[in-house]
């Protein structure tokens, strides 16, 4: 290719061709499990055929072309099994080393994020912290030239498996809470130091882990962007998690699948599904059921046409990035509301089942749905952000803004309503 | 609500903007409450030579769209239309035009389209009728075959602009099928009862037929083959609705954001108060979902996509719900000015509220979406 | 009878006989109009048969007994017509008189008010205010003797007819802004500088008045409470509205009618109507109406059932008089939810009628459904209150509470989300 | 949760709470949800001592009510087991004994109702079947007349404690009509195949039976007259699981206030944030009308009030969508901690879900009551 940007038409009949011929078609539903081993191998040939990291500079292994292109590989791509085992490291926590890591970390990282042979995630979340991720209590402590880390992260996904985590921990208890942070890369593997937890959930699954640092030491080149700037970091950080999980901006097309055709519902029922569950349950000619199935429907088409509608406003610059916090804000309430549509279509047949056969899929579902509406930035924190970022919106009074974080922590429980 | 327009359609955007800011202010519209008809027909022939009637017709009789697209074209003037809650038969002249475009006669073509692109005809559908509305299975006005022509007997309801319209597009049922009519107003044995609605310029009236006698060249299309062709105008008609009340909520969205910010209690401005700003992000959501399903489905329709029937249902199920949701809690957000006569938030909830049940009840599409997924 | 207090089951025998001989069952829906003319001569029967201010003390007319008796009463009554005419006047502003007014006010004004030959309202909100009704900008100048009073009040109901409106006014203005308040009995028929003006409502009725005072003088005894006492007796009033609103304390029975029957709809359609409505359309037998019309029967249910809860945990003592507020927000979400039932239900035939013909009621119910999540304070409002005084959770940051309110009215327009 | 209740009410309610919390805390739940039955019948001797299986049995029989109103003294415990998801069979139990003390044979009631009383023997009922469940037309299976007894033939589902019940109480019909069997697990002819639940302790099987051949002496209450017993039936069972859900959504809502005072973030405790303040203020609304409509059901139906058949589907309907609806919000309140299995919310959930669907949804019992209403 010369230096003449590729444009969007011969890019579409690029990855048409390729796709066809490398990768595999969907067929029925998508076997999670075996799609992650398979991941690997297909992020590899992605990367090779230049397209991993779409967007990215190719000074960093990036095929150096827009979000448009992006957009138009996902539209292409959406009848394909895709790589999913790459949507953190790649959708997320790449596009953040791009936007703040140093030469070094970028140069050495990123190629090999985009070819799925480094896996990063965020550690940002602490027990204490909540949706408060700039009240981090973790501590990084200066020493010669390396940063001395302790604390407690929570809510990272893939912990025992990952490469890196982008650790945001306190580097200085006098400044207040916003400016006392920095970002940190954490190897994850053999680390002296670092114990590893998984965490159960509610419906049995231990997707997610707890890290407990005690004493890690990290070289200092390992700092992300500058001391004490750790939360802007965590901003973009935030930001492309939206985004990721949206289905907008960097992360555009990483999850695959249809959406028109009700297939990316984060682990509920496609509407096919929830007509076989009327059907077994000898409902699916009973109005208010077909309703609900049809309400179902309806959302799903819509949370598709919002993503797209949203992507469109940010290639044209209408919408600034910030806007991926409203399609979030839209799975965050869809995707429960999803749940307890599942529950009353499959009535009896949802909760109760014989003996040795496996939960019923409502049920599980039911128990795990809230995962979208809170992780990733909850749905208040998007109202927040939907409301004033957005629409510019007075922000909430801050009674921790301006004070040096010490005296938050020794404040606490003693909130009178007076701001600082 | 379309983010990417040609700068044609941006510049029709603004010209039917500036023509309804001045010709058809919310005072205006407050006055023509009291008319009979609830719009002024001058003013209608202003707004044809805007273009806004001609976007179906075909070049040859003097119209065209803006776009090759037009019922994108068209959701441009309805999302208008619907943020100053305007008055006009937009709605049933086009649906009416974009029929005849598609399945007239050369006659029929000839003799009506321009006189629809002008302004100077009126015309709207006569489509649904009590008992089961809004769906081809509910048509029963029978067309019987009598002698060269046919005879109508049957009576058809809520028909938009009854009282003030020219021609009426029938939808009738003859034993080979559905089939259509054009019927000039006037004819022996068509008898218009206007009707008021909710709206305050929009007329619903009913239209009887006593055995009224046809010729054979009123029929448009095919004589039995009008199934798809109605579903064609019901497609049209709910586009255009839906993106009708897009714009109305828009609006609305849009100065009760305005208010809260100006409006102090407790010493702050209302917009400062979590709980409402949390509410006011869920609208945005609700908001820019409606503009982006209303205009996916206009695209679909103008693509004779294979799933536009489920799309432009599942519009109409989304913004027919949401936009009364909305209207409720900007009224809310307004406090008690919010249910005066003199405040026009009522004109938005009064237009959102007919065209959350005319062309078919979210519940009601949403019940034909099951059929279409064959459920 | 004696000393000892009339018994409940006595008390009860009483009223069934009296209210058999004397007064109308209702029959059909009830004609507000005609009601409202025959409102005055009930009362008076009401009062001279010792049923009107049944928990008043006999002093002030009140048949000396308690709210546990009125509930009986309500109980016995709710078949028969009752004059809601004098809803506000007895179930608001009496028991508010009660509570604070002076000898002189309670003896003069109460019996004539419990009879219904005196009509008194109330005048709190102004146009500026909303809500904040401590916020209010009327001011009452002492002169001598007297009080001068002058600005604006809003939503009130009745003001051409009604003879004395209880009027907030501001009588200290470098005082905080709940300590400068003072509350003031204002006549207001024919007293020299006070305009009343309509206020035509977006479904074309006119219930409620604006009134103007242009140096209205009042004579010094009709302040009511303390000078600058007037935000605990406005408080007081607040509460006696969102009871009756409600249908408990001071205002069970009061507005008639049999909840669980659906009756009490505040204007909208009884659960017989929606059927009939369904009926008209043809839609009766469609599953997804049907789950709207038992919805309806449901919420009309179990308001009346929460109702009832309300006034016995009053009763006994479990819940504060606080708790109105609860029943009062109930309302103001289920009331508007009836109208979009209504609207649903009702489909084209809900919003077009014939050229002659009357406005739907859907339409109209739906236009003025949310009078009542608005008047006698907002959902907001109870949310307000039922949050922070029922489950004492932390108050709102104040930023005008303790500035002289001189300052808060130069501050406004300048707000930084900083408290005072 | 009445307001009101007796020192003896009070009394009982006390000792059911306490024995719950020494005798079935959350930790011993969480142990019994590995165990087949869910629950230990060594316990369930305890919970019999308490009284809890003989209110509805009669004095003769070693049973007693405290108040007369059988029913609304079984919703205290009731509330208790939903405050603390506890396990046991308390609601087919005393369904059964409600229904032999009304309708069974002096043989049944002076056999069966003791043994319930103390614990020693678990019954439950046979009612629902797959295609229109509870519901008294749904019913199928077959009792057919054969020599002096009948055979059944045909399948019960959704059968709670099925596994561990010593009598099933079947629901069946005849020519005449609607008739009810006490059937000892073990007869020939039974087969029982256990099932598990969403809930942790709470099992539901299906019960078959293959030509099953039944004394005349099994039959409880009239051939064919046994409609209005399978309604009262229902009513009881609906009415106790209204009064559990009710504990259970009281008992969350309760800690989830006291987590939102006690957890901090921005410098504040949560509960200061004003939008989530307000939707605690809707959840105390719903808390308190779910109170409100459990109380009133079962007071209607222990009185056989005329209207106690809807108002008990108003609570079934009101409690089963609000119930849901609370706990979705609490976890979302509770944040990342909510959704894991450490904390007590999913129990909860879990409970709340079940109670939903079984015995009829919302959506099922909203269609009864508009039939009741003759709609």
């Amino acid at each position: 290719m010369g230096d003449e940007m590729e444009s969007l038409d011969d890019f579409r009949a690029r990855a048409r061709t390729w796709l066809a011929t490398n990768m595999t078609r969907r067929a029925g539903a998508v076997d999670a499990e075996d799609l992650m081993e398979r991941s690997s191998q297909m992020q590899a040939n992605l990367f090779d055929a230049g397209f991993a990291g779409i967007a990215f500079p190719r000074e960093y292994g990036g095929a150096g072309l827009t979000l448009e292109h992006q957009e138009v590989f996902a539209q292409e791509a959406a009848p394909y099994e895709m790589p999913i085992a790459y949507v953190v490291s790649i959708g997320m926590l790449a596009p953040t080393l791009l936007d703040n890591g140093s030469e070094v970390l970028k140069k050495r990282h990123l190629p090999r994020m985009l070819r799925g042979e480094e896996v990063w995630i965020q550690l940002l979340s602490e027990p204490s912290g909540g949706s408060d991720m700039a009240g981090a209590l973790t501590r990084a402590t200066r020493d010669g030239d390396s940063w001395v880390l302790s604390g407690s992260k929570i809510w990272s996904s893939g912990a025992f498996t990952a490469d890196y985590g982008m650790c945001l921990a306190r580097t200085d208890w006098d400044a207040p809470k916003h400016r006392g942070l920095s970002m940190f890369a954490v190897p994850l593997q053999g680390t002296p130091g670092l114990t590893i937890e998984p965490i159960r959930e509610a419906n049995g699954n231990a997707e997610f882990c707890q890290e407990f640092f005690d004493d890690v030491v990290l070289p200092g080149e390992n700092l992300i962007g500058s001391e004490n700037a750790g939360w802007s970091v965590a901003q973009s950080l935030l930001l492309h998690e939206r985004n990721a999980v949206a289905g907008v901006g960097y992360g555009v097309g990483l999850i695959g699948g249809d959406a028109e055709e009700g297939e990316t519902t984060f682990g509920g029922p496609t509407v096919a599904e929830l007509i076989r569950l009327a059907r077994v349950r000898g409902v699916s000619d009973e109005g208010p059921i077909r309703q609900l199935i049809a309400e179902a429907y309806v959302q799903s088409i819509v949370s598709s046409q919002l993503g797209q509608r949203v992507m469109t406003g940010m290639r044209v610059g209408t919408y600034k990035f910030q806007w991926g916090s409203l399609p979030k804000l839209g799975l965050g309430v869809d995707v429960p509301r999803l749940a307890e549509i599942a529950v009353a279509v499959a009535g009896d047949e949802g909760v109760i089942w014989e003996g040795d056969a496996d939960p019923a899929e409502p049920s599980l579902f039911l128990l795990g749905c809230r995962a979208v509406s809170i992780s990733g930035g909850s749905n208040e924190i998007q109202r927040n952000i939907v409301s004033e970022r957005l629409l510019g919106l007075p922000r909430e009074p801050s009674f921790d803004r301006d004070l040096p974080f010490n005296e938050v922590v020794r404040n606490r429980g003693k909130f009178t309503g007076s701001s600082a | 609500m379309r983010l990417e327009l040609s700068e044609d359609q941006e510049f029709f955007r603004e010209t039917t903007r500036r023509f309804l800011e001045s010709e058809a202010p919310l005072t205006r519209v407050r006055e023509l409450a009291d008319t009979a008809a609830g719009f002024d027909r001058g003013w209608w022939l202003k707004a044809g030579e805007l273009g806004w009637t001609g976007l179906f017709v075909p070049e040859a009789h003097g119209g065209g769209s803006l776009s090759g697209r037009p019922l994108v074209d068209a959701v441009i003037v309805a999302e208008e239309l619907g943020r100053l809650v305007a008055p006009g038969p937009f709605l049933p002249v086009n649906v009416v035009a974009a029929a005849l475009a598609a399945s007239g006669s050369d006659e029929q073509r000839a003799e009506v389209l321009p006189r629809l692109g002008t302004g100077e005809m009126i015309a709207t559908w006569a489509f649904a009728e009590t008992g089961s509305p809004w769906d081809s299975g509910g048509v029963g006005l029978v067309a019987e075959p009598a002698g060269d022509g046919f005879t109508l007997t049957g009576t058809k309801v809520w028909v938009e602009a009854a009282a003030e319209a020219d021609q009426f597009l029938v939808t009738a049922r003859t034993e080979d099928g559905l089939t259509q009519f054009l019927v000039p107003a006037g004819t022996d044995g068509v008898v218009v009862t206007p009707g008021r609605s909710m709206d305050l310029v929009r007329r619903y009236g009913s239209v009887r037929f006593d055995g009224a006698q046809l010729p054979a060249s009123a029929v448009v299309g095919d004589v039995g083959g009008a199934a798809a062709d109605a579903e064609r105008q019901l497609q049209i008609a709910l586009s255009l609705q839906c993106a009708e009340t897009v714009g109305a909520i828009d609006r609305v969205f849009e100065f009760t954001v305005e208010y809260m910010q100006e409006r102090f209690a407790f010493g702050r401005p209302i917009a400062s108060f979590q709980a409402l700003k949390h509410r006011v992000a869920d609208m945005l959501l609700w908001v820019e979902s409606a503009k982006a399903t209303s205009d996916g489905a206009a695209e679909a329709i103008d693509a004779g996509a294979a799933d536009a029937p489920l799309l432009v249902r599942a519009a109409k199920a989304y913004v027919g719900v949401k936009s009364l949701e909305i209207l409720q809690d900007c009224v809310q957000l307004h406090g008690g000015i919010g249910v005066t006569w003199e405040h026009d938030l009522h004109l938005y909830l009064r237009r959102v509220t007919v065209n959350r049940a005319v062309y078919g009840t979210p519940e009601h599409h949403q019940e034909r979406i099951c059929r279409l997924l064959e459920i």
